[in-house]
């Protein structure tokens, strides 16, 4: 037993630490907030450098190859900024769609290009009947010939902004599950029309298909009623990263707090020898703990080749909650301070909402949890 | 016990009138934008105009003395007036104007005769609207601790100083605020209050970039502002409560911060979530079937009522002038964290559509969004969660035997 | 609008007040607590010579004829003991059913008895499948000639060691729910046992019928088929009573708190002084405060003749859990002293758990909430 | 990362010959009733004879060093004991021995080289078995507050006092406590701590009455109990740490109390809870197909998993001698805070079913009512949850720049 990173883990965990303190500061966190992609060719051109674009990506790919754990400590320093982007959806979960179900052709067309920058990877599958189960995928694909034909609407899709390639959920059959085949979209496509969504929610957008062509080549894996299939398996292994960004914007959030609570004095002492103020640091540290170690027996159950399934919905559905509440939390302490934009708590509090619902939902995930434990 | 007017025949009349009145005078052309920071200057003109007839009425603060413009009406018409404005969504004042609620009632407290008359008429009668200046960078919760400076100067004061989260949408006609007057003092005999008219010269008054602009969704004060004092001359006149003697007059207005005057407003948000899931079907079928929802439904609609009931008795301690203790701080703190509470359980219910102002896909025009947004910033003006709690446990008397007196109201 | 009590009721609360400390000290009631009726003959006697057992019975049947509002005062101020014993069920519960369900006849015969507390009354509705809705009520009573043969068993039945009179809801038809029908059972009646629970719920009783025949004139309103419409106007009018016994169970546990952080001193200041025992406290009346005015104004709207259920179900809902929380709060406070049974804390724990789930546990309630409202 | 021992063939073997040992030395017909207050002397007497036993192989305490009757096995190994007796629901040492656990982790960094190879041995081989007393019924939270003295009296010192809930069923050969010694002295320099033989003249040892004997529920000690001490001589040997040390000393084994060894024993509550759902039919269909049941369950379970995460954390930083701060007491509060959860959604879940102990009716044999009582004693012994908090916020350092450090536990 042993609970440490490896060597090599605290190494890329240092490096990261410090690109995001150099590259991604404050201020440039609360422009990319505001711009529709979250990111900058700059950045991902960086970022690809540093070989982190392609982390999950096996060498023969192009990527580093490397394992679910070593992704997990990549996306939880990035989850500190929060670093907002395309990263996860395109490196991650896009990038482990296309391993799990597409061609070999498809992967040595796709994957390098990820690993490169070259290509973002959007994953559109939730529609205006918000969910991610099989039933909620609506949007029909018909064959016609050598393409298919495409209209309706796909909502709440991350990151499609920033997408070269966008991976679809269509409905090529009416079995709730059998029916669902994974697309590969080219932006820009005829048809095609991607609109940042306002409000709060940060690079959240719609996705808009209206009669678009899409040939027939562009079936992940080539055949037709394996998307569910594909997505679920990926999903499997994504959950757990994303969860590690969350547990690292609770660290993020968490620092915050205490070091506000040292700095901030009221009634002549530093707010934090309030037992009040205790308490909500307390109860947000309990949080972030609860969150960091369902997460890590997740990935590490991912790496060492265990049945995994119940931890992972058991780490999305705690660590899911727990941003929000260390979010609150933070509130709390703050108070006025913390709803300034430019003091930066804002930016956690506004992605612990927005990736509340990001591939599932805690209600979701917890029902799931009893189906995957069996009951 | 009787949780509603019961209704006399002089009261059935009054209700008459104010309806007829309201029909007659509210305009027909009323909006409410979803967050308060979207108010047109047009918009606003009306509802001050409308509160500057209901003012001439005494129907602007129903309770208050008529020889100071109020309406001198006992508890249960000014609800009936509460009711009938709420049939319009509006409820008094029908603009924000936190300074006046608040100072019209320190002044009725600590003012002198003289000062009661030169203030309160504007103020009652809506001629005024009035910024509460209270937070600075080092004072937030300890607001005793605030470092504006107020200097004599023959028969003036000289103020320097910088107050933050402040105020609202479309500037106003007077501020009130906390200066220290004797540094050497100790705390809480330092300060003193003053009314200051916001034309002055030496007031600079900036925008904040906050979370949202407005307040607690549906209570919301639109835009925040920092304040700056730079060698403000104010005549002494507008002292009140007399030099040094500023906590005091503090406790009042703070009385009602804390929630001492009650809260008879209905839960707006929550009100229309609900009424959102009974009527939005999805595969034909009303939201509020789903079990799911239908629990997240009943968890809002308990945490609403509790609010509202708590909010009912404390209107009712306060304006029946029974006394109160903790009750203030109580309502206030449940409120808080109820808002926060319901706006998670709708969050968890309606998904990231609760997250959107997009006229194509945000529920309720957006209402929701602003809701998640205001719901946190609400949690700190007028006291943070955690000072309601301080001041309830001091009025508890939790390890104390002498229990603070909640502040004076009249 | 008056939200104080009347001068008759500030009159009787007081009454009932002195009546709880002098009769019913925390002595009496830790050795109340380990009897399997909870009351004496004593105590009977002079609770009828004060007309509160007959408080809600009509004057016409020998009773003081007093509102609902009235006899949530005599119940809050017994729940502040707590004072156990039949007098919920027999005066409130089972005075109610036979008022709504029994044919003069009956009335005549067991509300004047009731009001001397001659007669005690115990309900039996749940059974081995646990649940106030009518299909749990599975108890078959058999017609033969003119009386019914019953057997089978009634679980969780309060107060029925007590009784001289049971109750008894049981199944005579198929409906769910016009399918039942209340019997009056005599006790003792051959081949009826009644049998205390062992265990942390006080005078909560197993009823065996073995081959038990009861006369046809036994049915409560003399037809059947109606038993379940009659328990649910009845309950309807007996639960805010409960709501009350249990805001002033709250409200004593409160003032045990509170008295304890003046009191008690840790650390050089009395505990109370401290901001986490401060929110224990504060967390406690919040409760207690919600518990109280959600029991109002069902009180309220059942003696102004409005329509009472969905605030009924909201107080029974929000009830029940604040007396759970009320004592866990309260042994937050009191630590070691609060489990210690001489300190009489541990009476209120076990109350607040034994009644949660008396007439509908709080989840029940929050679903017939939902319907009352007509969603 | 690496949540479960990685065996190495070496650590296969250990487990093998763990396995036959225990499969020959666990006696057949070992009893746990629900209530550790009904553990009958006979049972607990096979108890203390496999400690014993295990004592002699130096597996009572694996991680000691076996100079002092301790194992000298790394966490690895230690853990696979812990785990094959586990799976006959028992752990090290398998009765209650808090104040072995507790004090020989004190005098093993506290006690002389002497002092340690006096007294270690026969606590570390099962020969004793030992009580901790701390609290007195002025000083509860407030440890160092005891009164309890210790007078010298040429080469013995003269105890004099009383401590509260203490100990367990069936009595214990030794007692270790915190006594005063210098009464002049400022707080936490005033205090000595002993070991003292439970034999010894004018020791009085009654029991209390309380909601439950027991804890925690599975983890319980039995009975508490009331200690008087009338003139007690206790040999100046058997100060542990030095005059007016004792709080240092205490430092150790307040560590442990406030959870800094970690925990690897299995909710067995819980566990239990949730199979018997499984298991148990109504109208032909488990429990855990009904929706309320099933949500109910995997709240139980998500809960049992965090504590058990931070358990697991806890004992690997504290067994692999890796720096700790405010693991142990996050532990322990959160795993006092879950139990009265857990309880409360049982009793949600199984309704009064989980409130009788009754034969014909209690589910699991009545531990489910123990539980529900146990859960609630549970709040405060080795400190209530508010304790754990406040060495939470100091080892966290909030509102400080210097933050407390973990107890030694080495």
């Amino acid at each position: 037993m042993d609970l440490s990173l490896s060597d090599a883990q605290e190494l890329l965990k240092a490096s990261v630490a410090h690109f995001v303190q150099q590259e991604c500061p404050k201020e440039v966190l609360l422009a990319l907030e505001m711009t529709p992609t979250g990111t900058t060719p700059q950045l991902m051109r960086k970022m690809a450098e540093l070989g982190w674009l392609g982390i999950l990506i096996p060498e023969a790919y192009g990527g580093a190859g490397r394992s679910f754990t070593d992704a997990a400590v990549l996306f939880e320093e990035l989850g500190k900024g929060p670093v907002c982007g395309p990263y996860f959806t395109s490196s991650v979960l896009g990038a482990l769609l296309v391993l799990h179900g597409g061609s070999e052709e498809q992967k040595r067309a796709l994957l390098p290009q990820v690993a490169r920058g070259t290509c973002v990877l959007g994953v559109a599958v939730t529609e205006a009947d918000y969910g991610w189960q099989p039933q909620a995928v609506q949007l029909r694909a018909h064959r016609q010939g050598d393409h298919y034909r495409l209209s309706g609407v796909k909502l709440f899709v991350h990151d499609a902004q920033a997408a070269t390639h966008l991976l679809c959920a269509v409905r090529t059959g009416d079995d709730p599950r059998g029916g669902i085949t994974l697309l590969v979209v080219e932006v820009p496509t005829a048809g095609l029309t991607v609109r940042s969504l306002p409000g709060w929610m940060g690079q959240v957008d719609e996705v808009r298909f209206e009669q678009v062509q899409v040939p027939a080549t562009a079936v992940l894996g080539g055949v037709e009623g394996r998307g569910w299939d594909v997505l679920e398996a990926a999903a499997l292994q994504a959950i757990p990263i994303l969860c590690a960004y969350k547990v690292g914007s609770c660290q993020a959030v968490v620092d915050m707090a205490l070091a506000y609570s040292r700095t901030r004095v009221q009634f002549g002492q530093p707010i934090g020898r309030f037992q009040r103020v205790q308490d909500h640091i307390i109860a947000m540290v309990n949080h972030l703990d609860a969150a960091r170690w369902t997460t890590y027996e997740a990935l590490w159950k991912l790496d060492s080749g265990r049945p995994a399934a119940a931890s992972v919905h058991l780490a999305k559905a705690v660590t899911s909650e727990a941003y929000v509440k260390v979010c609150d939390g933070a509130h709390e302490v703050h108070a006025g301070v913390g709803v300034m934009r430019e003091y930066g708590l804002t930016l956690h509090t506004q992605r612990s909402r927005a990736l509340y619902h990001l591939l599932g939902d805690p209600r979701t995930h917890r029902r799931r949890l009893a189906d995957a434990l069996g009951w | 016990m009787d949780f509603e007017v019961t209704y006399t025949p002089e009261q059935e009349a009054f209700r008459a009138e104010v309806r007829a009145w309201l029909a007659a005078n509210v305009p027909p052309d009323l909006e409410e934008p979803v967050d308060p920071a979207h108010l047109s200057y047009e918009q606003y003109g009306k509802r001050r105009e409308l509160g500057r007839k209901l003012g001439a009425k005494g129907w602007l603060y129903p309770t208050y003395p008529p020889e100071y413009g109020g309406g001198g009406l006992s508890v249960d018409f000014a609800l009936i007036l509460e009711e009938e404005l709420d049939r319009y969504g509006l409820h008094l004042p029908p603009y924000y104007d936190s300074g006046g609620r608040l100072g019209a009632a320190s002044i009725l407290v600590w003012g002198s005769e003289e000062q009661k008359r030169y203030f309160l008429p504007p103020m009652l009668t809506g001629q005024w609207r009035t910024w509460q200046l209270l937070s600075e960078p080092g004072a937030g919760s300890d607001l005793a601790a605030v470092q504006t400076r107020a200097v004599r100067d023959g028969d003036h004061y000289v103020i320097n100083g910088q107050k933050i989260f402040i105020g609202s949408l479309h500037g106003c006609e007077m501020m009130w605020t906390l200066v220290v007057t004797d540094p050497e003092a100790p705390r809480h005999h330092n300060l003193s209050w003053f009314m200051i008219p916001a034309d002055l010269p030496g007031i600079e008054v900036r925008p904040m970039e906050l979370l949202t602009a407005g307040g607690e969704g549906g209570a919301s004060p639109g835009l925040k502002h920092t304040v700056f004092f730079d060698n403000v001359r104010v005549p002494a006149f507008h002292l009140i409560g007399g030099e040094n003697n500023g906590w005091k007059v503090a406790t009042t207005h703070l009385e009602l911060e804390h929630g001492g005057g009650g809260l008879i407003r209905r839960h707006r948000v929550a009100e229309r979530f609900l009424e959102y899931c009974l009527t939005t079907k999805r595969h034909g079928v009303p939201l509020s079937q789903d079990p799911d929802v239908r629990d997240d439904m009943v968890e809002v609609y308990i945490k609403k009522e509790i609010v509202r009931l708590l909010g009912l008795r404390t209107y009712w301690l306060s304006h029946a002038n029974r006394p109160r203790s903790y009750e203030g701080p109580q309502l206030s703190y449940c409120r808080k964290v109820t808002n926060l509470e319901i706006a998670e359980i709708i969050l968890r219910a309606l998904g990231p559509y609760t997250l959107t102002t997009d006229p194509a896909w945000a529920p309720l025009a957006g209402l929701l969004e602003h809701f998640q947004r205001a719901a946190v910033v609400g949690l700190h003006p007028g006291g943070t969660t955690d000072i309601q709690k301080v001041v309830m446990a001091r009025r508890l008397g939790i390890g104390r035997t002498v229990r603070e007196e909640a502040g004076r109201l009249r």
